[in-house]
């Protein structure tokens, strides 16, 4: 049924899914799509576990796949809890405002 | 056929029938555009606009539902799972569902899902 | 070989929207557009044969995570004018990261025939139930970890977002 | 003349557009002839004569066709856009709410297989083994339709309304969700059709097996799709009319649709979960296969499952002339206060009672 897609297809699809979000952590300064962009990240090392899942035969990397997404939800939740505090505090929510740790 | 092709199709099709349709009105109706009438809705006293910041319980309440989502999706798997697990499954999913009901009991006490 | 061709539609469909996230001024239109990445890479694990990640892949992560963006989105009201332009390190992050992106598929490519072959007969067909054995069996540590960690996460938000915070210094 | 080979694949898919079309045009239908029973059951209910001119020359017909009527009128009206609205998404945001609840009533099964030439066709037009989830899937994607309306529109009328619509949606999906749990205990299957053919006998259907459940799952479904008693997110006196505020004409009518779609899926799950789906009760379906054969049999099925969703389209009707409307804490309460506990509890306690049973 799916045994026609080879895993170099789906490492390529990942890794450029990976770096499209690294660029976007790289040039974005709206710090809710810098959170979109580790999204994408993580998104490209769900779409790893998958294959090679199918590729070594065993369900191993699908639960790895979920745990994955638990952390991706814990990831935006408190990454989001820190956007609206730092709204609070400054009115704005873009990166180059966040100096407080810069000596 | 492999089962999720009916997803696909049913896909395309309703996409095709919901574009006719919602621009259905863009064809037969008639275009009088007024500058009164390209406002926004707001009982008839002049526009104010929507820049207002909304209550955080709507994120609270998002963040609820996210933990709860999760739990939900291992709750079935652990339901399609049951018959072979047995007790080992219903120890193991209580303790699950003990630590996250831990999570919304301090909600709870925090009183994030107050409302008014 | 129609799975192949479909893996392709869904592929430039994931990489097309995921261009969009990070390029689109609206931070809306980048959610939205997030939501068609995760639901094309939702319909990739079903060709792969992953149906289970398929489905908490569009509950969770395009049903739920999305959902939190979009909220905090129109809770801070962030129109159009408050969202950041590209940083001025734009074009060379731009072209440094396509640069190793492109070294990183030719090195892959060069290593194609080096992987081991697929073991494609020992998946079964009832996919949720295999994944649920090996959860609540081998992974049986790991799983009762996340429900902790999320836990954690959700104390760790409220505490985040109601404190209120001390007024902004001078900016 | 000389019919070109079918391939079985090639059968399933003409089967599956067909179906599909088939499922679309009777949609179609539901909105008019819901709005006028929604017209003339509160009539009733006030002694009063409701809509009963509008007819086809000298038969009036009971006024059935004043909805007609009416959606004639939505596609003729003028399409306005507010200035300060993001066009694209405010064109797009009702084809959102509208595709997901057309893919949830495709995954209804609406009757046991039939045959056509040899060729066994299911009556689902979707048909997964993980059905539940992929329910549970697309209502949760059907609430970025509300969110975008409102957003799109831009007015605070519109945003106010669609953020409440979206997180009562999203409140009662929990509970939802929690409420299949027990039945997929008991039966051991997410495959609807399954979950149907476990039912074969009255005292086996979901209803008596899981009370609690059916409980739960008729609160959440006047609460998804914000219908009254909780149709807070369009509460006029407070609201104008919530998320589609700013939308007329046809789009406005796509609002109505999906919300009437939704209503129907919702009864038509609740039939097959709790009520045994397409079979009628104390009569087996291999009897009346012997009486009348596998179509015959088959097309009997599809009236029972849609008399038993007819039922509950009424109750979405009675309640919401009958029950005054919630306050929005009194909602969030129920749905999370109340109802969520509630459903964690009817698992753990299904789970004992099975392992005890078993053991």
């Amino acid at each position: 049924m799916s045994s026609i897609i080879p895993i170099e297809h789906s490492l390529i699809l990942a890794f450029l899914l990976f770096f499209i979000g690294a660029a976007g952590v790289l040039i974005r300064r709206n710090l809710i799509t810098v959170l979109m962009s580790i999204e994408l990240m993580l998104n490209s090392a769900n779409l790893l576990f998958v294959a090679a899942s199918r590729q070594v035969g065993n369900v191993d990397g699908q639960v790895m796949m979920s745990f994955v997404v638990v952390i991706a939800a814990c990831e935006a939740a408190i990454g989001l809890a820190m956007v609206i505090a730092i709204f609070r505090r400054y009115g704005n929510i873009k990166t180059e405002f966040l100096r407080a740790l810069r000596g | 056929m492999h089962p999720y092709l009916p997803v696909l199709i049913v896909l395309a099709v309703a996409l095709v029938i919901g574009l006719v349709m919602s621009f259905l009105s863009a064809f037969f109706g008639p275009k009088v555009p007024s500058a009164v009438k390209q406002e926004v809705f707001e009982c008839g006293v002049p526009e104010l606009g929507s820049r207002e910041r909304m209550s955080v319980r709507f994120y609270l309440t998002a963040i609820l539902f996210i933990l709860f989502d999760i739990e939900t999706v291992f709750l079935y798997l652990w339901a399609r799972t049951f018959k072979s697990l047995g007790w080992f499954g219903i120890v193991e999913i209580f303790v699950f569902v003990a630590i996250l009901v831990a999570g919304y009991v301090y909600v709870l006490k925090r009183k994030a899902l107050e409302w008014e | 070989m129609i799975e192949l061709g479909f893996f392709y539609l869904f592929a430039v469909i994931a990489l097309g929207a995921a261009l969009g996230v990070i390029l689109l001024k609206n931070p809306v239109a980048a959610a939205m557009l997030l939501v068609v990445t995760l639901c094309a890479l939702a319909a990739e694990y079903v060709l792969l044969g992953a149906e289970f990640s398929a489905a908490i892949q569009v509950l969770v992560y395009a049903g739920a995570i999305v959902i939190l963006f979009t909220f905090v989105i129109m809770l801070l009201n962030l129109g159009q004018e408050e969202v950041g332009q590209l940083m001025g390190v734009s074009k060379w992050a731009l072209l440094f990261s396509l640069l190793t992106g492109a070294a990183i598929i030719l090195i892959q490519r060069l290593s194609v025939g080096r992987l081991p072959e697929a073991a494609l007969s020992t998946l079964g067909s009832d996919n949720v139930y295999e994944v649920g054995m090996a959860l609540f069996t081998r992974y049986l540590w790991p799983f009762e970890l996340a429900s902790l960690l999320i836990l954690l996460a959700v104390i760790a938000s409220i505490v985040i977002a109601k404190k209120p915070t001390l007024p902004a210094r001078d900016a | 003349m000389e019919l070109p080979v079918l391939d079985e694949t090639a059968v399933q898919i003409i089967a599956t557009v067909v179906k599909f079309l088939v499922v679309l045009v009777a949609v179609l239908h539901i909105p008019p002839v819901m709005i006028w029973v929604e017209r003339r059951a509160p009539a009733l209910m006030q002694r009063r004569r409701g809509p009963n001119r509008v007819g086809f020359f000298r038969w009036r017909l009971w006024g059935l066709l004043q909805t007609l009527a009416d959606a004639v009128k939505l596609i003729f009206k003028e399409e306005s856009v507010p200035g300060s609205a993001y066009r694209g998404f405010f064109h797009l945001a009702p084809l959102i709410g509208l595709i997901p609840t057309l893919l949830f009533v495709s995954s209804i099964p609406f009757g046991p297989g039939i045959e056509i030439g040899g060729w066994k066709i299911s009556l689902s037009v979707i048909e997964l083994d993980i059905g539940a989830l992929f329910i549970l899937a697309v209502t949760g994607i059907g609430v970025y339709g509300v969110t975008l309306a409102g957003w799109a529109s831009n007015g605070k009328f519109s945003l106010l309304g669609s953020l409440r619509a979206s997180a009562q949606m999203i409140s009662y999906e929990i509970p939802l969700g929690l409420s299949l749990i027990p039945l997929v205990l008991i039966y051991g299957s997410l495959n609807l059709q399954q979950l149907i053919y476990a039912q074969s006998v009255v005292w086996k259907w979901g209803i008596f097996l899981s009370p609690i459940s059916f409980f739960i799952f008729l609160i959440c479904m006047f609460a998804e799709t914000n219908r009254a008693p909780f149709d807070l997110s369009e509460g006029e006196s407070e609201l104008v009319a919530g998320f589609h505020t700013e939308y007329g004409s046809a789009k406005f009518a796509l609002f109505f649709l999906s919300e009437y779609v939704a209503m129907f899926a919702l009864s038509c799950l609740c039939s097959v979960l709790f009520f045994g789906g397409w079979q009628i009760p104390f009569v087996s379906h291999a009897l009346l296969v012997s009486l009348l054969g596998v179509n015959l049999a088959a097309l009997v099925g599809v009236a029972t499952l849609l008399l038993k969703a007819a039922f509950f389209m009424w109750l979405y009707v009675w309640v919401r002339w009958t029950l005054p409307r919630f306050r929005y804490d009194q909602l969030m309460n129920l749905g999370w206060k109340f109802l969520l506990p509630l459903g964690l509890a009817n698992i753990c306690v299904t789970a004992l009672v099975l392992a005890v049973m078993g053991a």
